[in-house]
């Protein structure tokens, strides 16, 4: 995904410090968004239906394993008996092709599974991402040399072969949806770290971290008081766009094996069984599909939301001159 | 110049350490080597034999020692019937093969070198292309649209994407021909046609990336001063936004697409299994899943090569196109 | 007819009217300034008679019309042809306001086509031409360097060569000499007098700096919130102003021909302003001034030998080059010199922000390696010098929290007190940077290395990102504290009469060496160096006249 | 044997012509095209264009392609009175394909490289079978050659057995009785360019076998060879290639994919519920049926799979048609009650000795594990791989998951990565209770697919082990050496389908499925042979004009 905000924040951001944040005013041009807005709302929705999984599959008197043999034409390679995919009263999305599996229930199980792992991995990267990203900006210089190369060996290994190895050294009885997510986690944080250096490097040398240092502070109060803050904007922004690419990452691990166990479902795991369906039983793929893309979409508008709200200068896109002299680049 | 003696030797420390990195993984993962290469219903004799000959049982050190000295000074093998040299970047035989890894990947890289760096330019264009428009078109329904149509890119996975393509336009329409690879030499047109789906499922999952960095790039060149100043002075939009927003939203652009070559390559793994291309992600794939130490080995550093190799370069153009990052 | 025509301008961004209802002509060959704080609307003003607020979602209001156009109502394509060809502008900053990307040479050129279909290499020609006009030396190689391979003063003058490119009947300059130190500001102020003598063109000059007004313009246009307050001839509004706005105004600017103990005169003015703050600041100022006598011998700072080099090998810079003084109790030092020779890096030795290459910095009698809170700085931009992801109470209270105190009653408490020392309110502790002006901000900055109950505060250029009353007033409060707490200063500026108002000692820097040291009248009124002597000559002086001489002066400086 | 499975079809329909070139596309590259190191049914499908063997399959349809007719040699095999030692003679006028002869050397020197550690791959029988087999280290090592392969002169091969084995033509299909020429043996390289007997030669092998090009042998003579038809002139066999991918090549049969076939691909259940909506289409699909059976194997050695009630009630609680269903529907797979397939060459006894009915019958299971102590029910863990196959992959679990779990026991899945699993599941030390396999046949009979399963001394302690249920029985073991030696193949089928019944009896493994092969080929193509051997359509007897 793309490193977008180190270029984006880089240089501006900070030298543009008026009213570049304050809790209040940012929330304010949050608001401003309508488009932020919905796309929050559906956030929100996507995870309430997650945690009301349970609930959901209930009313609709299903369960997301059990196996409908009768449902699915047999003869005809399992595809499902009826219109729609088996559209009904009782499944309302119709069933799985093969195994008569309820697609609503297993949709909205999915999302547990996909959201969660791709929320708790986002949460894996950040933390070592900018755990590493500070300590390689704030380090000395063979500090720094030890984890750029860290970061560079992270970023160059082919996923896969970690994602392999991660998983053979497990043993199967460790909880697959953690373990997928650290395996997204343990592998996936080398872009946050380069952005948070990047970052990192430009805010130190900002008067304001002097300051700190003259009042007597040490290295690790700076980094978290000062220094976070100022990273925490692309990070977030940057976690946005991490959480689809990590869904998508525990797609790819579905299709290696290394995904959550059967029968529990993820998005990722109905999408990689389903694309050959695309003919024969298309709602099979567009139901799964469908619900990434929604997340996608909500993510990534959310973000830019974010992103826009975080830039001051997005109030007025044509200044005529300041009075302020400005410290160039930064 | 001392920035490149020192970039090159990070970049050869980071390749030492990976080769480390996946001796070490592949000694812990389970799979019996030998039992796999011999095949399924050898005896343990059998399996004992080809484990010496393959040196299994050596220590890791003594072997990693053995590959770092084929890398040197190329190493001999016997072929059973006569001694086979491998010459000096020799990265070993392969267990299943025993094939020189170093020509297998010499044959291989042109596909997926065809595959990623077309799918590049095509990413690189509709992705800067759509950035640009949307940069412009700002807030209007059709940077919307851009918008969705990008998004449902990163959205999907390529093998998906891959495949409904190519049921459409190959098997439904028959506007192409299902891909297969052509050499380049032997017929560039065809070779064009054929690897036209590949580049385009490919290009679709990084597009919306560049799309989107490509937008704020611009719409924050859009706010710098310098554009005022050609505003004021008379210049025509079209310039402005063609020659020096889109020019200042460059630099960012080349970093992330440095920066994307490792995540091309994972996309390169499924598309190439998808397509049938005979390129390095597909037996890196499958070298994997036969333990083939040498291949993976092989391939993952010639990967990590470009990989850090693709880094430096942005780094330099990064410092290079954004002069003001030198200066300040 | 006049070559620029607005009647009843108004321009509003939402709720604010940045300019409200303003009217001037100016004749062809004429020259105005636009003079006033910051935030007066100046630019504002002057980006209308471009039309550049059209798309923007700025209203405009009343009649603009420039070189014959009607601005409102003029079709994009006759404004596009406005724009560079009759009416060009400077802008302020002159590092962002080149395209970083391309030769300034093409940038030059590109306008030049845009405007009269000329050939690449006829452009090419006169873009040679015009920097070789603006006294870029060696034009033709340098027309092909980037924007950042030049100095501010050179990317001021590449600007002032794009505006000539097409021999435009007005320029425009926006502040063309905010960001440039003095000397670099007297030659740009030279070269806009000689091709005003030379090509007749019309100017109309922003700018916040009254010396800079005086300097070069014939008519004067006094703006506040917006509104004309005073308009007319520059030595008629200068030397008699009849709007005590106007006087407030001049009384803010430090002159560097009098000493301080004689800005008493000023400060009535002044207190005769409705500004209350501003006048109980200089007020106190002036109080501290001539009460200030106690100077003791304790040396509380002292450096010998300080260099600093950056980078290595052919590429390495020495900023500082064996610099030793000493501070005493009580006193303030000033240090002055050109952009870049090594003031900042100098500062930032003496409170250990920068580890010295060689040489060592005593801090009351101790060696002294890395920062002590006993030895503070006050930042230059007051921008970057908070970080604006905090309040800036919690700024403030940093040290107190460094300390090792926990209580925050007590911390909330002394911060408070603080911030109402430094003229702020208690209750600003929660709000944050951005919800405060430059001068708040300073002042924040000030209470916070306050909070540390230093004995000395090395202050880095801290007023020249300020208008001249704000600037004023952050001046006096330092010298109100200084007196209070006896604290020294190290008073860093590239401004020369800030430096006589508040020095009791001043030293010169150049290329990281002091040339010249002594009291600070000694140093002004007798300046024993060529290198001073140039740079008294390039203060901007309030007095036309004065400024005609010292013109010359420095022509012929320049020569020796 | 375990990994193999290749496919077939019904008729084609006007007079085949020579001519023409026939694209084969498969999913997976001829990696080893050496003789020595391939492990083939039949003599496998594209190998058996370039490597003649002793004996060869019967190119016919259906149950009459399950017999062995003779190919070099100009009989099946004389054995002696106890099938210890038999002789064969080679055809006259056999070549290479430069021309010169093949002689009987070149067969002894073929199937002695098979033993070279460098030659690793092949099926285990020579080794166990040939005197001085298990300690032959092959030609490179120990040049004095394999004792027990006698070559009186050129026409002529005797191999001496140390028991008699009355299946032997069978084994002499496999590629490893193909003749290698000594002087043209290039040990590990000879896979690049082996030298041709049969009909094509190789021209073209790019990227370790993933593209083949395979042209007329000129020295093969039609007149020594009576199975292979060779029609087309030139086959073109590109791997490597997405199931999913090949599959629509050939649906679409476009430009070359017309004359386009697979040998390795079956259609996928999304594929076939669009191709039986598809008249067209449908006729271009054939059907074949490979000896093989996918079933739940338990190890008695782990608790509770010890109790014979737990096993027997597993039997009962499966729902065979969720089972059918996850492996493709009916049309990809058959439900099995017997172990053995359902070909007669196996010697087919059909039995059901815990009857489940179509979705299983949990009430009994449930009142077997009252019986066995597990009134509260029973937890359990079934071993499956990740592989995406539809035998021992993740679908298949969970549907025996689901079914189990009506029956009161609690199924937990482990599924393991493909190398792990296979070397977990033949690993005596580690074989888990219970989990998924599948077995299918060296050749189309019950020896191989019985004897590796069931033979108590093949149990293998150190190494691979196939006898999962590590069954010892000295009647079982009796019964199989008994079978072995009958010559009469009809009569021994017999013996295998009774054993089988017995053997089935304790409940070892619940057979799932016998798996249907559903392959599509393309338009112009003619005269579609699918044998029961190898139950895909057979590429030597294909016409593309
Ligand atoms: N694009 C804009 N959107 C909203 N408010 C603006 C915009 N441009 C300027 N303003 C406001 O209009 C007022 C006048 O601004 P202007 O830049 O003209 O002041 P100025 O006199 O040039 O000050 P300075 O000396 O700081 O350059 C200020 O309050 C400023 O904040
Ligand atoms: N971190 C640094 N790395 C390299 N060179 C530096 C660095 N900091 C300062 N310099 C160089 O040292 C010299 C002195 O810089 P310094 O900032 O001390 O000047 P200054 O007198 O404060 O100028 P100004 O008035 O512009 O603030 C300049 O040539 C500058 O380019
Ligand atoms: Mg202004
Ligand atoms: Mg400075």
């Amino acid at each position: 995904m793309s490193e977008a905000l180190v270029a984006v924040d880089a240089p501006g951001a900070v030298s543009a410090a008026p009213g570049a944040s304050g809790a209040r005013r940012f929330r304010r041009r949050l608001r401003t968004q309508r488009a932020a807005l919905v796309a929050a709302g559906a956030v929100a929705l996507l995870i309430l239906v997650a945690l009301a999984a349970p609930l959901l599959t209930a009313l609709e008197g299903q369960d997301p394993t059990t196996y409908h043999p009768a449902l699915v034409d047999s003869a005809r390679g399992g595809v499902p008996i009826g219109s729609f995919g088996g559209v009904s009263g009782e499944h309302w999305l119709g069933v799985e092709p093969q195994t008569g599996r309820d697609l609503f229930a297993r949709l909205v199980y999915g999302a547990r599974v996909s959201l969660g792992v791709a929320l708790a991995a986002t949460v894996v990267q950040m933390l070592i991402g900018v755990s590493m990203g500070l300590g390689a900006a704030l380090g000395g210089q063979w500090v720094d040399q030890l984890l750029s190369r860290c970061t560079d060996i992270i970023i160059a290994m082919p996923l896969m072969i970690m994602a392999l190895a991660l998983l053979a050294i497990v043993p199967s009885s460790f909880p697959r949806p953690v373990l997928v997510a650290l395996v997204i986690g343990l592998i996936g944080w080398g872009n946050i770290a380069k952005i948070v250096r990047a970052r990192t490097l430009t805010l130190k040398e900002l008067d304001y971290v002097a300051a700190a240092r003259l009042s007597g502070w040490g290295t690790l109060r700076i980094a978290r008081r000062e220094l976070l803050p100022g990273v925490a904007a692309p990070v977030i922004t940057y976690a946005a766009l991490l959480v689809p690419s990590n869904i998508s990452v525990e797609a790819a691990l579905s299709f290696l094996g290394v995904g959550v166990k059967p029968p529990t479902p993820s998005w990722g795991q109905m999408l990689t069984s389903a694309d050959v369906w695309y003919q024969a039983a298309p709602q099979y793929l567009l139901l799964p599909a469908g619900a990434l893309f929604v997340t996608v979409l909500a993510l990534t508008v959310l973000g830019d939301g974010v992103r826009t709200a975080l830039d001051p200068r997005a109030a007025s896109r044509l200044r005529v001159g300041t009075g302020l002299k400005r410290e160039s680049g930064a | 110049m001392n920035f490149v003696v020192r970039r090159t030797l990070g970049a050869l420390v980071t390749l030492l350490a990976i080769s480390v990195i996946i001796y070490v993984v592949f000694y812990v993962t389970p799979g019996n080597v030998a039992q796999i290469t011999c095949g399924p219903r050898c005896s343990p004799v059998q399996v004992q034999q080809v484990a010496d000959q393959l040196h299994l049982d050596d220590p890791l050190y003594a072997r990693y020692w053995h590959f770092l000295e084929g890398i040197v000074a190329g190493r001999d093998y016997s072929t059973g019937t006569a001694v086979q040299h491998c010459p000096a970047p020799c990265l070993g035989l392969s267990y299943q093969s025993d094939q020189q890894v170093t020509r297998l990947i010499l044959a291989k890289l042109p596909v997926s070198l065809s595959l990623v760096l077309g799918a590049m330019v095509l990413w690189l264009v509709l992705g800067v292309g759509t950035g640009v428009l949307s940069a412009w078109r700002r807030g209007r329904l059709s940077e919307r649209i851009l918008t969705g149509v990008t998004l449902a890119g990163t959205a999907t996975p390529v093998f998906v994407i891959g495949l409904i393509l190519m049921i459409v336009v190959c098997g439904e329409l028959r506007l192409l021909p299902f891909p297969q690879y052509v050499n380049l030499t032997e017929d560039p047109e065809q070779w064009a046609w054929n690897l036209l789906l590949p580049w385009l499922s490919l290009a679709l999952i990084e597009a919306a990336a560049f799309a989107r960095l490509t937008r704020a790039s611009m719409l924050e060149t859009l706010a710098e001063d310098h554009i005022r100043t050609f505003r004021a002075y008379g210049v025509g939009e079209r310039s402005v936004v063609g020659r020096h927003a889109l020019r200042g939203a460059f630099a960012p652009v080349i970093a992330l697409n440095a920066n994307n070559v490792g995540s091309a390559v994972g996309g390169a793994v499924l598309t190439e299994t998808l397509f049938g291309l005979p390129g390095i992600g597909r037996e890196l794939v499958h070298a994997v899943q036969v333990v083939d130490l040498p291949v993976v080995v092989g391939m993952v550093l010639v990967i990590g090569f470009f990989v850090v190799v693709s880094n430096a370069v942005a780094d330099v153009l990064y410092a290079v196109a954004d002069r003001r990052v030198v200066l300040a | 007819m006049s070559l620029v025509e607005v009647t009843g301008l108004s321009v509003e961004f939402g709720d604010l009217r940045a300019v409200d209802d303003l009217s001037f002509r100016l004749a062809r060959g004429g020259s105005l300034a636009l003079v006033g704080e910051s935030g007066s609307g100046k630019s504002t003003a002057a980006a209308a008679l471009l039309g550049l607020h059209r798309g923007t979602g700025a209203r405009v209001s009343g009649a603009v019309r420039v070189a014959g156009v009607d601005v409102e109502e003029a079709s994009e394509e006759e404004i596009r042809r406005l724009r560079g060809a009759r009416a060009a502008m400077v802008f302020q900053d002159p590092l962002s306001s080149l395209d970083p990307y391309y030769a300034i040479g093409d940038q030059i050129a590109e306008v030049y086509r845009v405007h009269t279909r000329a050939s690449r290499r006829a452009a090419r020609a006169r873009a040679v031409e015009v920097l070789d006009r603006v006294g870029i030396p060696d034009p033709v190689r340098r027309s092909r360097a980037r924007p950042h391979e030049f100095s501010g003063g050179m990317r001021q003058r590449a600007l002032i060569a794009m505006a000539l490119a097409c021999e435009p009947g007005l320029l425009i300059a926006d502040e063309p000499t905010t960001a440039l130190d003095v000397t670099v500001q007297a030659q740009i102020l030279d070269l806009l007098h000689a091709l005003r003598a030379e090509t007749g063109m019309g100017l109309l000059l922003v700018t916040h700096d009254v010396g800079v007004a005086a300097e070069s313009a014939e008519e004067v246009l006094v703006m506040r919130h917006g509104r004309v307050v005073e308009h007319g001839p520059v030595d008629a509004v200068l030397g008699s102003p009849a709007q005590p706005y106007t006087r407030e105004l001049l009384g803010a600017v430090p002159r560097v021909d009098a000493p301080r103990a004689s800005s008493s005169a000023v400060s009535e003015d002044v207190a005769a302003s409705g500004d209350v703050a501003a006048s109980g600041d200089v007020a106190a100022s002036e109080e501290a001034v001539s009460e200030k006598s106690a100077v003791s011998e304790e040396v509380v700072l002292e450096a010998s030998g300080l260099s600093r080099v950056f980078g290595r090998g052919r590429r390495a810079v020495t900023a500082v080059d064996g610099v030793s003084l000493t501070v005493r109790r009580g006193e303030t030092l000033g240090i002055v010199g050109e952009s870049g020779s090594g003031k900042t890096t100098l500062g930032r030795m003496l409170v250990g922000l920068l580890r010295p290459t060689a040489g060592e910095v005593r801090h009351a009698g101790h060696a002294r390696v890395g920062v002590d809170p006993a030895v503070q700085m006050v930042f230059q931009d007051p921008v970057s010098s908070l970080n604006p992801r905090r309040t800036v109470g919690e700024s403030v209270a940093a040290p107190l929290r460094a300390r090792g105190e926990r209580d925050e009653g007590l911390i909330r408490g002394r911060v408070r007190e603080l911030l109402e020392r430094v003229g702020l309110e208690a209750a600003h502790y929660d709000r944050y940077p951005h919800e405060f002006s430059g001068g708040q901000r300073q002042r924040v900055g000030i209470a916070r290395a306050l909070a540390a109950d230093p004995r000395v505060i090395v202050c880095d250029e801290p007023v020249s990102a300020l208008d001249v009353t704000t600037q004023a007033q952050v001046v006096a409060l330092l010298g109100e504290l200084q007196r209070e707490l006896g604290l020294a200063l190290v008073f860093v500026a590239h401004d020369l009469a800030v430096v006589r108002q508040v020095s009791d000692r001043v030293a010169v820097m150049r290329d990281g060496r002091i040339v010249e040291e002594g009291p600070a009248d000694a140093v002004y009124d007798r300046p024993r160096e060529a290198y001073t002597r140039r740079l008294l000559a390039a203060v901007p002086a309030l007095d036309p006249a004065l400024a005609a001489r010292r013109r010359v002066e420095r022509r012929e400086l320049a020569v020796t | 044997g375990p990994e193999d499975n290749d496919a077939k079809g019904s008729a084609g329909d006007s007079t085949p012509h020579q001519g023409g070139t026939l694209t084969v596309l498969n999913s997976n590259p001829q990696q080893d095209f050496d003789p020595a190191r391939l492990y083939t049914s039949g003599g496998g499908n594209v190998p058996s264009l370039v490597f003649r063997t002793l004996t060869t399959r019967n190119r016919e349809d259906g149950a009459a392609g399950a017999e062995v007719v003779p190919d070099l040699a100009t009989d099946t095999g004389r054995p002696n009175k106890d099938a210890t030692v038999w002789t064969y003679t080679l055809k006259e006028g056999l070549k290479y394909e430069d021309g010169t002869p093949i002689t009987s050397a070149d067969v002894k020197y073929g199937i002695e490289r098979s033993f070279a550690a460098e030659l690793s791959g092949g099926a285990p029988y020579l080794r166990d079978w040939l005197i001085g087999g298990a300690d032959y280290e092959g030609p490179y090592k120990d040049k004095g050659g394999l004792g027990s392969i006698e070559t009186p002169d050129a026409r002529t091969i005797v191999f001496r057995l140390n028991k008699p084995e009355g299946e032997f033509p069978y084994l002499a299909t496999q590629t490893q009785f193909a003749p290698v020429p000594e002087a043209r043996d290039t040990g590990t390289k000879y896979e690049e360019h082996p030298v041709s007997s049969g009909p094509y030669k190789v021209v073209k092998n790019e990227n370790d076998g993933e593209r083949l090009i395979l042209e007329r042998n000129t020295h093969w003579s039609a007149s020594t060879d009576a199975e292979r038809k060779a029609y087309p002139d030139r086959i073109d066999v590109r791997s490597g290639l997405d199931p999913a991918v090949i599959n629509q090549r050939l649906s679409a049969s476009q430009g070359a994919d017309a004359a386009a076939v697979t040998t390795d691909t079956n259609l996928g259940p999304a594929e076939l519920a669009k191709v039986t909506g598809d008249q067209e289409l449908a006729s271009r699909v054939g059907t074949g049926h490979f000896g093989y059976t996918n079933y739940i194997a338990f190890n008695p050695k782990v608790k509770p799979f010890d109790n014979a009630k737990v096993r027997q009630a597993i039997a009962y609680a499966i729902d065979r048609s969720s089972v059918v269903n996850a492996a493709g529907g009916s049309a990809l797979a058959e439900a099995a009650t017997t172990f053995l397939p359902s070909q007669k060459s196996f010697g087919y006894t059909p039995y059901d000795h815990f009857p489940a009915g179509g979705s299983g019958d949990p009430a009994k299971a449930e009142e077997l594990l009252k019986e066995a102590g597990h009134a509260d029910g029973l937890t359990v863990t079934l071993t499956h791989s990740n592989a995406k196959d539809f035998e021992t992959s993740p679908e298949l679990a969970t549907a025996i998951q689901d079914a189990l779990k009506k029956a009161g026991i609690t199924v937990e899945l482990e599924g393991l990565e493909e190398n792990d699993y296979s070397d977990k599941i033949h690993n005596a030390g580690t074989e888990p209770g219970f989990f998924l396999a599948h077995w299918g046949a060296d050749w189309p009979s019950g020896g191989p697919f019985l004897a590796p399963i069931f033979d108590g001394r093949q149990i293998v302690k150190n190494g691979a082990n196939f006898n999962t249920s590590f069954l010892n029985d000295d009647s079982v073991n009796a019964e199989i050496d008994a079978i072995n030696k009958l010559t009469d193949l009809d009569a021994a089928a017999q013996r295998w389908g009774a054993l089988d019944k017995e053997i089935g009896e304790r409940a070892l493994t619940v057979p799932l499925f016998h798996p249907v092969y559903k392959r599509l080929y393309g338009e112009d193509i003619k005269n579609v042979v699918i044998s029961d051997w190898t139950g895909v359509l057979d590429i030597s007897q294909v016409a593309v004009k």
